[in-house]
């Protein structure tokens, strides 16, 4: 009997699954496959070129210690970018979640996650019209502010920092309003019957509860930040150089496929060691 | 009506018009092949229409090669890529007796010995320029004519060069007195370009990025492509290319026909209409870079960027024509550009 | 007193962040109108790159072809990323956690190197370029993010209510089709609208596997760089972004998402 | 322990009015319900009470404060929800234990007073579970420990026992009732059941559309409804007429009122207020009324009867050994004391 039920289980965990693995598979998962095995070559094996096997690729990560200091350096900026979404955008999502209802609520929703429907190159050139001398946010703040002011923060981290945060915002707003629409609103009733005050009801309820969300979130934000190089290329100028550019540089301007490849699954190795150690202390904090 | 004319008398002579083809051509974006009215004026005239795809670097347009056989039948290539190409036997030889207009092409380029890898003709000389710089005028009360002006702290913080390591090694070889293309010293270039750093505000990577940060103000001076720089002026910036008295660096692209190419007679038709004078001077006149073809160059008016700054033979003495680079000291001069930046 | 000064702040606050996520989109659009070729300011208006654009059949292609390429695209990932989703979260079996963490691959990787990673294989197994091969492509990289969004929905679901309701009853797919797909709608919409966000964002996979001819507007926009986009790109983008908001604000309108409970 | 008192309430929501200028009293250590269909203000009340709500105008006073200016946190009440409102990321100690860490009472005496309230709604054993490993009843028994634990001034419950099945319900209500005896605090309740409002309070408010109709013990309120509305909520009733006007052509002269009826009056009887007889009773003091049994629903110990009277449907329950056996279709005659009569007075 039992055998049964879960031979029907598993067919509908199959059924499930298996079309959008199979997808993955096909798409992704032997491509990356095929790109691991080409990091192990000394050329990509097209034509007549001659290749062999090799570690040299990923030898060529120690070798100097330019790209240990990027990676490091893109590190640093994924966990800032990720804080600073996280802060600006959860109390967006609670204010969404909660304080507003009915239909305005699902306009200002979509309003939130349309910017993402531009293209990210033209969104990208125009923060570089906003952030740079003699731009948009210049021209703006010396319109307003009685005293002349210089801003000029074109091809400097900050500017490399509101363009990232820009682009994953929608993603830790998304995720938290999703996890704070569930959470009952009587919990909070609840809470303040028996004294709570707002900070606590913050920090031991809707935190707590939310955390799944904030989680992804977070997760969304900083895997991608990582490995980016758009951003940094075009509004970092010369402090641009990152991790992710470095990578580019191999793919696009010079076409060496297996360093870039070992590069990027460094780049992965790393991010998934950050995550495997960050999981369980998230998951306690959790209850 | 003459241009039209001019096709039709081309195709009677070649004697044939065959069935029409759609060729296709692998090219950067807006460099000459793709203006709409000379695709029109080809198809018009030989029945053929084209199709375009772009690349943005030389590697990968041989990547593309590589990958998609049979998906092209007419390429640009960098004379410095031409060789590499040819060995790998991506480019077939072309069949001069099918290009008319190769005739008007002096025999010192025709006769380049990257274009004419493995003994044969593998690129239609087509154009050819400089990699120098230009200033913004506005921001210097005289032009500069030395390579110096880089490294004057009175422009700290409004320099730019091209986010490529060749390119940016090869400028350095030029200011420290080098051969472009037999570096003695490596350690000079870097120490030159590491102090060259702190003077850039930013790098550029397109055209596109060369004019915003010029016309936004943000740069004074910046290396730049001479054909490029046509059309910036044509455009109405304020900037001056200058060939500056150390020397620049020069480089030829010609037109090659893949290997797995299908439609060749198509293709070595298309090819010939873009060495065509009549062509020439209508593109250059929204800026272009030198033709290759002197009788296309000749036709150009006196006052053309193209005639003025490098049809002076003063200016093209100091020009070092770049010769394909080792794939060995292309990896030397990316990790020490590299090793650069990571450093900012 | 003090909660409507919260709650006044917060709101101050989220109309601050939407007036952020907006001023790029603003710039954007404004430069449409914008006489400067290299988008230099004062302000000049000009309905210049407007009439260009009308005259400019390829770019109106790319951009037809986009939204094509992204509709399907949204519609293949948000079904079987939601279906995976449901399956990760209902049952428990070996293997669960491999797959979820399997998720990450394809978002921590540089789009770039996945989508030359795709074009070596497809090449190698003879798929081929075009239009079919781009889709394909798309779906794989939508599918990580619908099913990561979507599980963060279905996260905060209450499994009793499943529970309660086939207490009643009802069939597993009753079960789903009444009270779980309801619970996570918002969550498969939002997965939805990041799908369709990814796929017309997306230029390295088209860029590899569109023939010559058929580009998408990111790849037009890519490729153009070099020489230099003109504000016909920012006349296009406004439309898109104008016309999708007007379709959204409609449909929201005449559907019940992201709700009352 | 205190007792609250509402004066004069009124709380408009937009344009709807909500809450209608009401005034109850809840004296300390009562059990007390509000009763009323949905849509009535009873919960508005009692959200009202809880500090959810700030009202429009009156007052309410808890104790010897007035409390309208005060916020919930700050009002020192116990609140149970209709879902109970559980934290599903703490265990069941934590959750009871809440209201107390808030206070600051200290690790000790926080143990100490869980473990009480937890003994009091015998769940001693529980503490270290989740919420979603309880049953429904379990999870109502939490809640309540939860609502009581800080020793509140007043006991708010909301639709307690509305989310438990009829068994569990009646064993709840019991339940509920012995705790509040045996700590004695002042307890509101809100419920649309009128049966339950009638079991378990002391007093019973009614309202409806935002206006308190009657306010009374359960007797009270059922012998003697305010309004038609009241007597029908409150129970069946089978009217005999309606604002003076005879709802059947009945025999005056057969039904004996009350001394001092209005003749506008409604005139209503309850169910298992009329006997059944197969021969008309000859008691004079007695109302009473010819009609034609239709059908006879067994239930037990109990049965349900519903007769015709003159084109009138009634209905009455009786111990089933007290109903002649008769056909379907057979002559009764119905019969009930005068002062089973409700009188309610007219205008209501």
């Amino acid at each position: 009997m039992s055998n049964v039920l879960a031979n029907q289980e598993r067919l509908k965990i199959f059924g499930l699954l298996s079309p959008a693995y199979l997808w993955l598979t096909v798409a992704i998962f032997l491509p990356l496959s095929a790109m691991l095995y080409f990091s192990f070559l000394s050329d990509v094996p097209f034509g007549d070129a001659e290749w062999t096997y090799t570690a040299n690729n990923y030898r060529a990560f120690f070798q100097t210690s330019t790209y240990a200091t990027l990676l490091w350096k893109s590190l640093k900026l994924g966990l800032m970018v990720t804080c600073i979404s996280l802060l600006v955008g959860f109390p967006c999502a609670y204010v969404l979640a909660k304080a507003i209802k009915g239909r305005s609520r699902e306009a200002l929703f979509l309003l939130v996650i349309l910017p993402f429907w531009s293209n990210s190159l033209v969104r990208i050139f125009s923060w570089a019209i906003v952030l740079r001398g003699n731009g948009v946010l210049e021209l703006g703040l010396n319109a307003i502010l009685p005293f002349e002011v210089d801003v000029n923060l074109m091809f400097t981290t900050p500017a490399i920092v509101i363009g990232l945060v820009h682009s994953y915002l929608p993603y830790v707003i998304l995720t938290s309003y999703l996890a704070l629409q569930a959470i009952d609103d009587n919990l909070i009733d609840a809470a303040r019957s028996m004294g709570a005050n707002k900070l606590t009801i913050l920090w031991r309820i809707i935190l707590p509860l939310s955390l799944p969300g904030l989680l992804a979130g977070a997760v969304l934000i900083f895997v991608p930040v990582v490995g980016s190089f758009m951003e940094p290329r075009i509004l970092g100028g010369r402090v641009g150089t990152y991790f992710g550019t470095v990578i580019e540089d191999q793919f696009v301007a010079v076409f060496n496929w297996p360093l870039g490849a070992a590069l990027s699954f460094i780049l992965l190795a790393v991010v998934l060691l950050i995550l495997a150690v960050a999981s369980p202390v998230l998951k306690r904090a959790q209850t | 009506m003459k241009k039209q004319f001019l096709m039709a008398t081309t195709i009677a002579v070649f004697g044939t018009a065959a069935a029409a083809d759609e060729i296709r051509v692998l090219n950067w974006q807006g460099y000459g092949t793709d203006l709409d009215w000379a695709v029109g004026a080809f198809a018009q005239a030989s029945g053929h229409t084209v199709v375009h795809e772009y690349f943005n670097s030389e590697q990968e347009m041989l990547t593309k090669l590589r990958t998609n056989p049979g998906a092209y039948d007419v390429v640009l290539i960098n004379a410095a890529f031409t060789p590499q190409a040819q060995e790998e036997g991506l480019i077939g030889p072309i069949d001069v007796t099918l290009i008319e207009n190769l005739s008007d092409v002096p025999p010192d380029i025709a006769g380049n010995p990257d274009l004419n890898a493995g003994g044969a003709l593998h690129g239609v000389p087509w154009t050819w320029g400089l990699t120098s710089f230009a200033v913004n005028t506005g921001e210097f009360d005289q032009t500069p004519d030395s390579i110096e002006v880089f490294w004057d702290k009175a422009h700290e913080g409004k320099v730019s060069i091209r986010d490529d390591a060749l390119e940016a090694v090869q400028f350095a070889a030029i200011a420290t007195g080098q051969d472009i293309n037999n570096i003695s010293d490596l350690d000079a270039v870097q120490a030159k370009l590491a102090e060259l750093m702190p003077q850039i505000k930013t790098y550029w990577g397109s055209e596109n990025d060369w004019n915003q940060f010029m016309a936004a103000g943000d740069l004074d001076v910046a290396t730049f492509w001479s054909g490029s720089a046509s059309r910036s002026m044509a455009a109405g910036l304020p900037v001056q290319f200058v060939v500056p008295k150390e020397g620049a660096i020069g480089w030829l692209d010609g037109l090659s026909i893949p290997t797995s190419s299908t439609k060749k007679e198509a293709a070595h038709q298309f090819i010939d209409w873009m060495i065509d004078p009549e062509f020439y001077v209508k593109w250059a006149a929204d800026g272009a870079p030198a033709s290759a073809n002197a009788k296309a160059a000749a036709a150009l008016p006196d006052e053309a960027f193209n005639k003025r700054i490098l049809g002076d033979p003063e200016v093209v003495a100091r020009v070092q024509f770049q010769r394909p680079v080792s794939e060995e000291n292309r990896k030397k001069y990316l990790e020490l550009w590299q090793g650069l930046k990571a450093a900012q | 007193m003090s909660g409507r000064f919260l709650t006044l702040l917060g709101k101050t606050w989220l109309g601050l962040i939407l007036f952020f996520l907006y001023a790029p989109i603003i710039v954007m659009a404004f430069m449409s109108f914008n006489a400067s070729q290299y988008y230099q300011l004062p302000f000049e208006f000009s309905l210049k790159w407007y009439q260009d654009l009308a005259g400019n059949d390829e770019i109106i292609a790319a951009a037809t072809r986009s939204v094509l390429i992204a509709l399907v695209t949204t519609v293949i990932a948000t079904i079987l990323g939601t279906a995976a989703s449901v399956a990760l979260f209902r049952f428990e079996f070996r293997g669960k956690r491999f797959l979820q963490v399997m998720l990450f691959p394809p978002i921590a990787i540089p789009w770039l190197i996945t989508g030359t990673a795709m074009l070596i294989f497809f090449f190698g197994v003879g798929l081929g370029r075009g239009t079919p091969s781009v889709i394909i492509g798309h779906v794989a990289l939508a599918l990580p993010y619908v099913i990561v969004v979507v599980s963060a929905r279905l996260a905060t679901f209450d499994a009793t209510l499943e529970e309660a309701a086939r207490s009643l009853g009802a069939d597993a797919w009753t079960v789903t089709r009444r009270v779980t797909l309801p619970w996570i709608s918002s969550g498969v919409i939002a997965g939805a609208l990041f799908a369709f966000a990814v796929s017309f964002d997306q230029f390295v996979v088209s860029y590899f596997l569109s023939e010559p001819g058929d580009s998408t507007l990111p790849v037009l926009i890519y490729t153009s760089i070099r020489k230099g986009f003109t504000p016909e790109i920012n006349a296009i983008s406004t439309i898109i972004i104008v016309v999708s908001m007007a379709v959204m604000l409609f449909a929201a309108r005449f559907s019940n998402f992201g709700g009352e409970r | 322990m205190a007792e609250v008192s509402v004066q004069n309430v009124t709380k408009h929501f937009g344009t709807l009015k909500a809450l209608n200028n009401v005034t109850m009293d809840f004296p300390d250590g009562g059990f007390f319900a509000l009763l009323g269909p949905s849509g009535s203000g009873k919960t508005t009340l009692l959200r009202a009470i809880a500090g959810f709500i700030f009202t429009d105008g009156g007052s309410i006073r808890i104790g010897d404060k007035s409390v309208e200016h005060i916020p919930v946190e700050k009002r020192d009440i116990g609140m149970m929800f209709q879902n109970y409102a559980l934290f599903p990321n703490m265990t069941v100690a934590d959750n009871v234990g809440f209201g107390l860490r808030v206070r600051k009472v200290g690790a000790d005496e926080e143990r100490r007073r869980v473990g009480e309230a937890l003994e009091l709604v015998q769940l001693g054993q529980h503490g270290d579970r989740k919420p979603h490993q309880l049953s429904g009843g379990q999870r109502q028994r939490v809640a309540l420990a939860r609502a009581m634990v800080t020793n509140p001034k007043v006991l708010l419950l909301d639709e307690p026992l509305s989310a438990l099945d009829k068994a569990l319900r009646v064993d709840m209500q019991i339940e509920l009732k012995r705790i509040q005896r045996e700590i004695g605090i002042t307890t509101i309740f809100v419920t649309h059941d009128q049966e339950e409002a009638l079991t378990l309070s002391d007093k019973i408010g009614i309202l409806k559309n935002g206006t308190m109709i009657q306010a009374g013990p359960p007797r009270e309120v059922y012998s003697n409804p305010a309004d038609v509305f009241t007597a029908e909520f409150l129970g069946e009733a089978n009217f005999l007429s309606k604002d003076g006007k005879g709802v059947l052509g009945l025999d005056a002269a057969s039904i004996k009122l009350p001394a001092g009826t209005g003749t506008n009056a409604t005139l209503a009887v309850r169910p298992e207020s009329m006997s059944i007889t197969v021969d008309e009773p000859q008691q004079d003091d007695m109302s009473k009324l010819p009609a034609t049994l239709e059908r006879r629903i067994f239930a037990g110990a109990m049965a349900t009867c519903i007769l015709n009277c003159d084109g009138q449907v009634f209905k009455v329950i009786a111990r089933d050994q007290d109903i002649p056996e008769l056909k379907e279709g057979g002559q009764v005659w119905l019969s009930w004391k005068p002062e089973k009569t409700i009188v309610v007075p007219s205008g209501g």
